[in-house]
């Protein structure tokens, strides 16, 4: 097996909640992201999925070091990027990119298309002259299929789908190896959704890319990723290759959110049994004590209230926290 | 089957800063009592705005709307004074809205909002309409209602504010409930409660239901039947089985290709299909069909005439010129 | 709540602590208390000399400042100025309830002198304040009901010259109108200045008719700049969703401005009066000083312009501490009025 | 509903702050709030008179710019408030209007003549009037003239001024009636600077043996307790002040029962309220408001004070060098036209003047050789030209031998008039080439000391402008004394226009000059050496002014003691 | 039909796409159709034309000409406002003072706005300590009464400023220093603006595509955040200019403002009041003069905010 180009160990990010005006005392904490662990192997795709308010898109930038960890490691091609110095960890940035939920709110609306791709190479003093610069912000925007005599325009000149395009070039633009991609096309119309994400498969085989997918939309996450991580309230809940956790999932949340994700079919989805879940999420500020998942899960026990179940692998590459199962 | 409302021609307009927006361009569907009609479309195609149209409630200025008529229970809303239109909203149309956390009022109790429409429709006293708020809140699932009627807004969930948002359009038990993507804004097995509630209260009630969505996947399991929205037009109608079994639209088609499917793995490397481009922005004048620039199917006729919805078999319409399962040009 | 309201207090403490230091500074190194001892001349050397000893002003700063906040009793001071300190000194500071006394008033408590004025300013201001927030409430919300009707275009149009005018120019103007002009054309005219015609005394009928014009000019310029807010609340609020779901549900059109837009709209006042009231103690200066209402605002202007130190900084020290009160009752009311943060 | 709300929420508070307000005892007893109307008030009086007495009682209205900041004469300075002091107070000895002294609590005015001063004038002798009482009816004795000097004497009560209190050795009363002064040497202004306002003794001893002071003594604010023809009645602070006849007033009781002062924040009010006969008397009135009196039938006294206004001229080594120059300051002198000032600003109600001691001519001071400076533009050219200033630029300004322009700062207070001559001055004195650059400062800033860095006391301006006077009636004034130069050893000295060893020594010698034709002699030189090298030069004489409704009979002002012979005043029907 | 074709069919795609209106002429489109904002502008502009204008016909001799005969003269042909104090033509002073009023306003906005962008953009983006620090001072500055404030400084730094010369103008010093400190009593407001826009943009996801780029926080803070808060600023700018004048006339009014012989419209009106009834033209046109620019530049103001305001935009479906 080879080595993980990621790997995620015990990974905490807690926002404090604060009061007070001259002296901030932390009264608490949204515990977003509560001791994950996961490992990313080079030219996979993990998918990464839960309900909204899951710790998903947190972990994600907590991973890429946008969001200072409050405990753990992430250890990068070898390296513990949580204790890495600024400056160097600057400099690795070009290798690990993002492309962000919102195509509107990802781009700066008072630059033009070629200064968005292009600021990674400034920063990273990539391409050494002007005609190098316009030559590489020409490649990305062929790469993406965006005509290039376009890189003078604004962002709002744009669409919806062209946009994330343009996010997408510009995670391309120093040449990274790794890419969150967080809900990348969530926010796109249906008939736009296939050609993002057709396009992140060209480019993940054209370049070798490997990506950490979140998503909640397990029917495209079912269709992208390599191996699938289940997040429930900051914590792991399931990880295992696709079609395991697709066609067998363990974890009584995986297998209720599955059962509820509707089949554009009427004769399937109508024959289909559902588990339907009493209540909605917890506040993550305020977790349940043992599996925070015993107060929805139609299997909870009496221990699971008191006792945190383990993440353990039960089956090869298959990992799960429960005690039932 | 009684026809509770039928919409002919409707055409509505936006005035914007970037011109005028054709929202709506004069469709017409009619709705059975007790049946559930889905409404498909991606955002912008107008399928929000014709049911905003139906209440009255598109903001005017900008919007407007400049033809066609609303035939409800015989009667043209477009027509009938403010007052009649007053008792019409809520009593016999319900609505409920897509986003719960902001479609009821923060200020004031979840009793006093389920209350009021029976207080005013049924001539209800404050103890009446309590009792009544109760019940309802029991049907919807909530727990603890005689306590809760006394809570906020933001005390409520998600999936708890979409239900008081259910209770309060059935108060006066509505022939037609009119649900605006009420699970879009809601994680999958919240939305899977409020498919359910709706299914089993539809059932108890008997009302007819008008279901909004872009989600072809929530629809396939509440529908009876389907119209596909784009651009303003209707571009395809017809019962649910049918459509998804035999999509006769070419956006019908391709849209349902491009979804991936939770329960089946395609296998790996398969790609989806695409719809090219993305949408028209309802200012520009298009001559022809408004699908034909993303068209696979598209002959020289899309691109000058706009199709009509024809009939492609029994009870199945589609507006376009070529007969997507044998790719030829219709002979019209 | 209790400890919510103690916490904010205890908050309070390092800002007015801010505050005070900012002001003592400033006013210290503001004009001399002693140049206009002297009445129309030049006070006598000798005098000054031995007033500045005698009143503390030749302390350095940080020493006239503790003295200020924690007075003096606790040491002596040099009153004769033959360099042996040797008198008990009096002061006991403001953090002990004496705020001093008065240096151009000697022997005045600065207490006494704001409780002489502040019922005043409350005269005026109050009903000022009323007025304006019955009156903004009104207008705001009947031109958002008739946004770019003509009438919302008149209101509009005032209200913009009501908010653009300088409080002296309509009080000027309304002096000018309904004091002068009324009178020379034979009509009923109002007293101009003075909270009372000393022929008549200080009758009720009299403090109000001579409260007419200053809370008119008052009223016009801050109904003014209401009212455009609580339309622009209105406008708001009424193209929020729950105001579509309420019309959704069949309510009149007049249940649905009083039932869901109006406290919506109106809540966000609050604040706005919360950060108003405080002004209402300090008075309106430029109101008072044309009208010669014998109020808080013209109390400060005149001892500021003699460099009162103890007087001044007793009005500011209040204004902030009604500053600071107003927004914690503010932010209680708000609670009180909102659920979304009164159970959160 | 709500609007109801609203209502009796309003009324609520302004009923609470009514009473708030109005709480004071003497205000016209009315039910508050009950009656509403406005126009209640004005039949209230009339309804109310009959059935208590049968006459009205006689209000003489004052309209007052300025609220007094204190009653007690050793805690204020204030004109507005000193001038008052004939009301509720008394002197030893007050001034007509010729401001001549004449006995008040004495019997007579010591002079050598009576034996009241001592051949060596170290020694004055007062014998008081044995019928005087304060309004209480306690006697008024020496033993309130000690116990004024000693309080004044006494740092604890941080007095305004102990001068001239400062110049005696000790003040002794060796019986009721008699208070002997000790001075260390002859103090010649000795009659117009003591005894101005005798304190209570037995109202101010107690407080001041309990407090260790008397500046908290509730008699500051409130002199309920005086000697004058009338006592405070009442004062609320920011609106009015009222004065009730003193039914003990040794020298008869007053026709008029009540002083009612209105205080009126500015001007405008203040005419509007004369003018409308709400007020029968006003001061310090705008010139420009003198005719429009006039017209309405009021009468306008103009009072000489011994004010002068002038420009006070800088000629220490931080001025400009121009400035310290006799030929510039003479060519100034010329260059404005004072008559148009005195004549368009203000109205002719005023004139020109030479010396600071003008307006006290009477005491014939000034040196009869003095050739008053005249409008003459061409002359103050040629005077400049002469002394070498030059408008070598062609920028209309002048500049000296060395190039640099002739600019000189002019720094007054901020008051209309003075503003109004600045820009006139700058308009007239850039006609002869001077650039005057003009500026003005609150007083409480320009009068500040030299530590403060008051702009005059630090020698930032050239020339500075206000109104002064001598210790009028009295010619001496020692502004000019080498050793009241400000620095840094001598912080609060107060001559900000230089040391002039001449002028000192002249200075010096009068004040110990007891023979009054010596004396007057010394003011001959000293006048006529300060006109000619134009160390201060005269604006206009400052007088007061008082509209008066002519109504009022008896009326007459002094310069000195203003409401000198109040308790004569009437009403004329 | 998908795969190699399909960059192919979305460039074809492209050319059919509208050009989108950039948001400037939306907000240009947004502006003209503020029918009030657009006569604000004109007013505006035919006032700097009045005040900067007028300087070429009169000269500033001209505004100081005094002639004590011509006192308190009513408007006539030869004086249209009439005369001052000092026989001062008023018209010409007016020329004059609205010079340096509307200097005033827009050098108190330039302080205001440094003060304030740079407090509230530091607080905002470093947040923490640093923010809990700077918004007690904002705060403890904010519960002053601004006019108290304001009046309390111009004391404070009214000793005497000597006089400057500016574009061969000679200047009062009081100039400087009603500028300063109405910039100084003012910025408060605006720092709290930037702040909370800071605090939201940082948030956004351009702003994090910038960290992830590794961008530095310099650049960060001024060419992401610093452009796209802009509206708000020259909103509240402009607002501010409107307010410095008035603060200006205010405090000029009191007696502490600019000092003579530079003239403002707001130390024109003062002691203007004493002629209420005698010579009204004394502050009627000062006054009005006042009024109306400040009118103006509200104006204008509110139809920047409507403008630059993304919810004025009006969405279809």
């Amino acid at each position: 097996m080879t080595e993980p180009l990621v790997q995620v160990r015990h990974l905490k990010k807690y926002f404090p909640i604060t009061k007070g005006i001259l002296i901030q005392r932390v009264v608490g904490a949204v515990k977003a992201v509560d001791d994950v662990s996961f490992d990313i192997y080079p030219g996979e795709t993990l998918g990464l999925v839960g309900e909204s308010g899951c710790g998903k898109t947190t972990t994600g930038r907590t991973l890429i070091q946008l969001y200072k960890p409050t405990a753990g490691k992430v250890i990068f091609d070898g390296q513990d990027l949580t204790e890495i110095k600024p400056k160097t960890m600057r400099t690795l940035r070009k290798h690990l990119q993002m492309i962000f939920q919102d195509p509107y709110a990802s781009l700066n609306p008072r630059w033009t298309i070629s200064r968005i791709i292009g600021e990674p190479l400034r920063v990273h003093t990539i391409t050494q002259s002007e005609s190098a610069y316009l030559e590489r912000v020409e490649n990305l925007l062929e790469t993406v299929h965006l005509n290039a005599n376009y890189m003078n325009r604004y962002p709002h000149e744009f669409s919806g789908g062209q946009r994330q395009r343009i996010g997408i070039a510009r995670a391309l633009a120093s040449d990274p190896k790794f890419i969150v991609c967080d809900e990348p096309i969530s926010a796109l119309d249906v008939s736009i959704q296939a050609q993002i994400v057709n396009l992140l498969e060209d480019l993940q085989d054209q370049l070798g890319l490997t990506y950490l997918f979140i998503a909640h939309d397990l029917s495209m996450v079912r269709h992208i990723c390599n191996r699938v991580a289940v997040m429930y309230l900051g914590a792991m809940a399931e990880l295992a290759n696709r079609d395991d956790l697709y066609d067998d999932p363990l974890h009584p949340y995986t297998q209720a959110q599955l059962s509820a994700v509707p089949v554009p079919d009427p004769r399937v989805t109508r024959a289909r049994k559902r588990i339907i879940l009493e209540g909605d999420p917890p506040s993550p500020a305020n977790p349940p004590p043992g599996c925070r998942f015993h107060p929805r899960c139609p299997i909870a026990q009496p221990h699971c209230k008191v006792e945190p179940p383990v993440w353990r692998e039960v089956k090869p590459n298959h990992w799960v926290a429960c005690h039932e199962v | 089957m009684e026809t509770i409302l039928k919409i002919e021609n409707l055409e509505v307009k936006f005035h914007t800063l970037g011109g005028v927006v054709n929202a709506v361009n004069g469709i017409s569907y009619s709705v059975e009592a007790g049946k559930t009609l889905g409404i498909v479309g991606e955002s912008g195609c107008g399928k929000s705005v014709s049911m905003l149209s139906v209440m009255r409630l598109i903001p005017n200025p900008p919007g407007e709307i400049t033809g066609g008529r609303i035939l409800f229970k015989g009667q043209n809303l477009l027509e009938v004074s403010e007052e009649k239109m007053e008792h019409i909203r809520g009593a016999e149309i319900g609505m409920v809205f897509q986003d719960p956390m902001t479609s009821l009022n923060p200020v004031l109790t979840i009793g006093r909002q389920i209350g009021e429409a029976m207080m005013v429709h049924n001539g209800f006293s404050r103890e009446q309409a309590e009792k009544r708020t109760i019940e309802l809140l029991n049907l919807v699932g909530i727990a603890n209602p005689d306590q809760r009627i006394k809570e906020y807004p933001h005390q409520f969930s998600g999936g708890m504010r979409q239900r008081v948002g259910i209770a309060m359009a059935l108060a006066c038990e509505p022939d037609i409930l009119i649900a605006d993507e009420p699970t879009t804004a809601l994680d999958v097995t919240i939305q899977a409660q409020i498919v359910e509630l709706t299914k089993r209260l539809q059932a108890e009630l008997g009302m007819a239901v008008i279901w909004i969505t872009h989600d072809l996947g929530v629809i396939a399991d509440l529908a009876d039947r389907m119209i596909v929205m784009y651009a303003g037009y209707i571009v395809e109608e017809a019962d649910v089985f049918d459509l998804y079994e035999k999509p006769s639209h070419p956006y019908t088609l391709s849209l349902l290709r491009s979804l991936p499917r939770v329960d089946s793995s395609r296998g790996g490397g398969e790609r989806l299909a695409t719809i090219p481009g993305f949408p028209p922005d309802g200012v520009t004048i298009m001559l022809g069909c408004p699908f034909a620039p993303r068209c696979n199917f598209v002959v020289d006729r899309c691109r000058l005439e706009n199709p009509p919805l024809i009939m492609v078999n029994n009870d199945h319409k589609a507006a376009c010129w070529v007969d997507v399962n044998t790719g030829k040009e219709r002979s019209l | 709540m209790t400890r919510y309201i103690i916490r904010r207090i205890l908050q309070a403490i390092p800002l007015l602590f801010i505050i005070s230091v900012l002001l003592f500074v400033l006013m210290i190194n503001t004009g001399d208390p002693l140049s206009t001892m002297g009445g129309r001349r030049v006070t006598r050397p000798e005098d000054r000399e031995r007033l500045s000893r005698q009143l503390g002003l030749d302390q350095p700063i940080y020493k006239q400042y503790l003295f200020w906040l924690i007075g003096n009793d606790w040491t002596k001071v040099d009153l004769d100025g033959d360099g042996t300190a040797e008198t008990q000194g009096t002061r006991k500071g403001i953090l002990r309830g004496d705020f001093g006394t008065s240096m151009v008033q000697r022997g005045k408590e600065v207490t006494d002198i704001i409780l002489d004025r502040l019922p005043n300013t409350l005269l005026l201001m109050i009903p000022t304040e009323i007025i304006v927030i019955a009156l903004s409430l009104a207008v705001g919300v009947y031109s958002a009901l008739r946004q770019y009707s003509a009438t919302d275009h008149i209101i509009t149009g005032l209200s913009f010259i009501g908010y653009s005018m300088p409080i002296f120019f309509i009080a000027l103007v309304s002096m000018y109108i309904f004091g002068v002009n009324f009178k020379a054309w034979g009509l009923p005219y109002l007293p101009t200045v003075g909270m009372f015609d000393p022929k008549v005394g200080k009758t009720t009928g009299q403090v109000i008719q001579h409260m007419i014009l200053p809370i008119f000019s008052l009223t016009v310029i801050t109904a003014a700049g209401y009212s455009r807010f609580v339309r622009s609340q209105m406008l708001e609020v009424i193209s929020e969703d729950y105001i579509r779901t309420a019309r959704a549900k069949g309510l009149p059109n007049r249940m649905v401005i009083t039932g869901h837009a109006l406290k919506n709209a109106a809540l966000p006042l609050v604040t706005i009066v919360g950060l108003d009231v405080p002004l209402l103690l300090g008075g309106a200066v430029v109101t008072e000083s044309i009208f010669a209402w014998p109020g808080m605002g013209r109390l400060f202007i005149d001892h500021l312009s003699r460099s009162d130190t103890p007087v001044v900084m007793g009005i500011l020290m209040m204004i902030s501490v009604a500053v600071i009160l107003s927004q914690l009752i503010t932010d209680i009311i708000y609670a009180w009025l909102d659920p979304r943060i009164r159970y959160s | 509903m709500k609007i109801k709300l609203w209502l009796t929420l309003m009324t609520i508070l302004i009923v609470f702050s009514m009473v708030m307000t109005s709480c004071s005892p003497a205000a016209t007893p009315e039910p508050a709030a009950e009656q509403p109307s406005a126009e209640q008030p004005m039949e209230e009086p009339a309804a109310e008179t009959p059935m208590e007495e049968a006459m009205e009682p006689k209000v003489v209205t004052f309209a007052w710019t300025q609220e007094p900041d204190s009653l007690h004469p050793f805690y204020t300075n204030m004109w507005f408030s000193a001038t008052l002091q004939q009301l509720y107070l008394c002197w030893a000895w007050e001034y007509d209007d010729q401001n001549i002294a004449y006995p008040n609590l004495v019997e007579e005015i010591p002079s050598v003549e009576n034996g009241g001063i001592s051949d060596d004038g170290l020694t004055i002798t007062l014998t008081l009037r044995d019928d005087i009482v304060w309004s209480d009816g306690t006697p008024l004795t020496s033993a309130d003239f000690k116990f004024t000097y000693d309080m004044l004497m006494d740092d604890a009560n941080s007095v305004n001024s102990k001068y001239p209190y400062d110049a005696l050795t000790s003040v002794e009363a060796p019986d009721e009636r008699t208070v002997v002064m000790n001075f260390p040497e002859p103090f010649a202004a000795w009659e117009a600077n003591f005894w101005r306002g005798i304190l209570p003794k037995h109202i101010l001893q107690p407080v001041y043996d309990a407090e260790g002071s008397m500046m908290g003594a509730d008699w500051n604010m409130n002199p309920t307790v005086g000697c004058g023809p009338y006592v405070l009645d009442e004062w609320e602070s920011g609106s009015y002040m009222r004065f009730t006849k003193n039914e003990n007033y040794w020298k008869g009781i007053a026709k008029i029962d009540d002083v009612f002062l209105q205080f009126v924040p500015d001007d405008a009010a203040q005419t509007a309220a004369l003018l409308a006969g709400d007020a029968d008397l006003g001061t310090f009135i705008p010139a420009s408001d003198v005719p429009t009196f006039q017209d309405a039938g009021l009468t306008v006294f103009t009072v000489d004070s011994g004010y002068a206004e002038g420009w006070f001229i800088n000629f220490r080594e931080m001025a400009s060098p121009a400035i310290r120059d006799v030929e510039v300051r003479q060519a100034i002198a010329m260059a404005l036209d004072r008559q148009a000032i005195s004549d368009d600003l203000l109205l002719g109600l005023t004139h020109p003047i030479e010396t600071l001691w003008d307006p006290i001519a009477g005491g014939a001071y000034v040196s009869p050789d003095i050739v008053p400076w005249e409008y003459n533009p061409e002359a103050a050219k040629t005077k400049l030209e002469n002394a070498g200033y030059v408008d070598s630029d062609g920028d209309g300004i002048r500049e000296d031998l060395d190039g640099n322009p002739l600019v000189l700062v002019h720094g007054t207070t901020i008051r209309e008039i003075r503003q109004d001559i600045q820009a006139v001055a700058q308009q007239q004195l850039r006609e002869i080439g001077i650039d005057l650059a003009i500026e003005s400062q609150d007083s409480d800033i320009f009068f500040g000391g030299y530590a403060d860095g008051a702009p005059p006391a630090i020698g930032e301006q050239d020339i500075m402008e206000w109104s002064d006077s001598t210790y009028f009636p009295d010619p001496d004034t020692d502004y000019w004394l080498c050793d009241q130069l400000p620095s840094e050893e001598n912080p609060y000295g107060y001559n900000y226009y230089g040391c002039d060893e001449a002028l000192d020594a002249l200075f010096q010698a009068q004040l110990v000059e007891t023979d009054p034709a010596a004396r007057q002699a010394i003011f001959h030189e000293i006048t006529k050496y300060m006109h000619d090298n134009v160390l201060w030069y005269g604006i206009y004489s400052d007088p007061d002014l008082w509209v008066v409704n002519s109504n009022l009979t008896g009326v007459k002002f002094s310069g000195v003691t203003p409401f000198y012979n109040i308790w004569e005043w009437d009403f004329a029907n | 039909m998908m795969g190699t074709a399909e960059s192919d069919v979305i460039k074809i795609q492209e050319e059919f796409k509208t050009e989108a209106l950039t948001p400037g002429q939306l907000m240009r489109m947004r502006f003209v159709r503020h029918k009030m904002a657009v006569f604000g502008l004109i007013m505006l502009v035919i006032l700097i034309l009045y005040s900067f204008g007028g300087a070429f016909i009169f000269t500033e001799a001209e505004a100081n000409f005094t002639n004590t005969k011509l006192r308190l003269n009513p408007p006539s042909a030869e004086n249209p406002f009439g005369t001052d104090t000092v026989g001062r033509d008023i018209l010409i002073r007016t020329i004059y003072g609205g010079q340096i009023s509307l200097l005033i306003g827009l050098a108190a906005v330039v302080v205001e706005v440094v003060l304030g962008v740079l407090i509230g953009a530091i607080a905002g983006y470093y947040g923490g300590w640093i923010d809990g620090l700077l918004m007690r001072f904002t705060e403890a500055m904010f519960n002053i009464p601004q006019l108290f404030l304001l009046l309390v400084m111009a004391k404070f730094f009214g000793g005497s400023v000597p006089d400057i010369n500016l574009f061969g103008r000679q200047f009062s010093g009081s100039v400087v220093v009603i500028i300063v400190i109405i910039g100084l009593t003012s910025w408060m407001y605006l720092a709290r603006i930037v702040r909370a826009n800071f605090l939201s943009l940082k948030e956004r996801e351009f702003v994090l595509a910038a960290h992830t780029t590794g961008t530095s926080n310099f650049s960060i803070i001024f060419q992401h955040i610093l452009p796209n808060s802009i509206a708000p600023i020259i909103v509240s700018g402009t607002l501010s200019v409107a307010n410095a004048i008035l603060s200006e006339a205010y405090i000029s009014f009191l007696g502490l403002g600019v000092k003579p012989p530079t003239a403002t419209w707001g130390n024109m009106l003062e002691g203007a009041y004493n002629y209420v009834e005698t010579a009204p033209w004394l502050w009627i046109f000062p006054g009005l003069l006042i009024v109306l620019t400040v009118l103006s530049i509200n104006f204008v103001g509110d139809g920047l905010r409507d403008a630059v305001d993304p919810h004025a935009l009006v969405d279809a479906g």
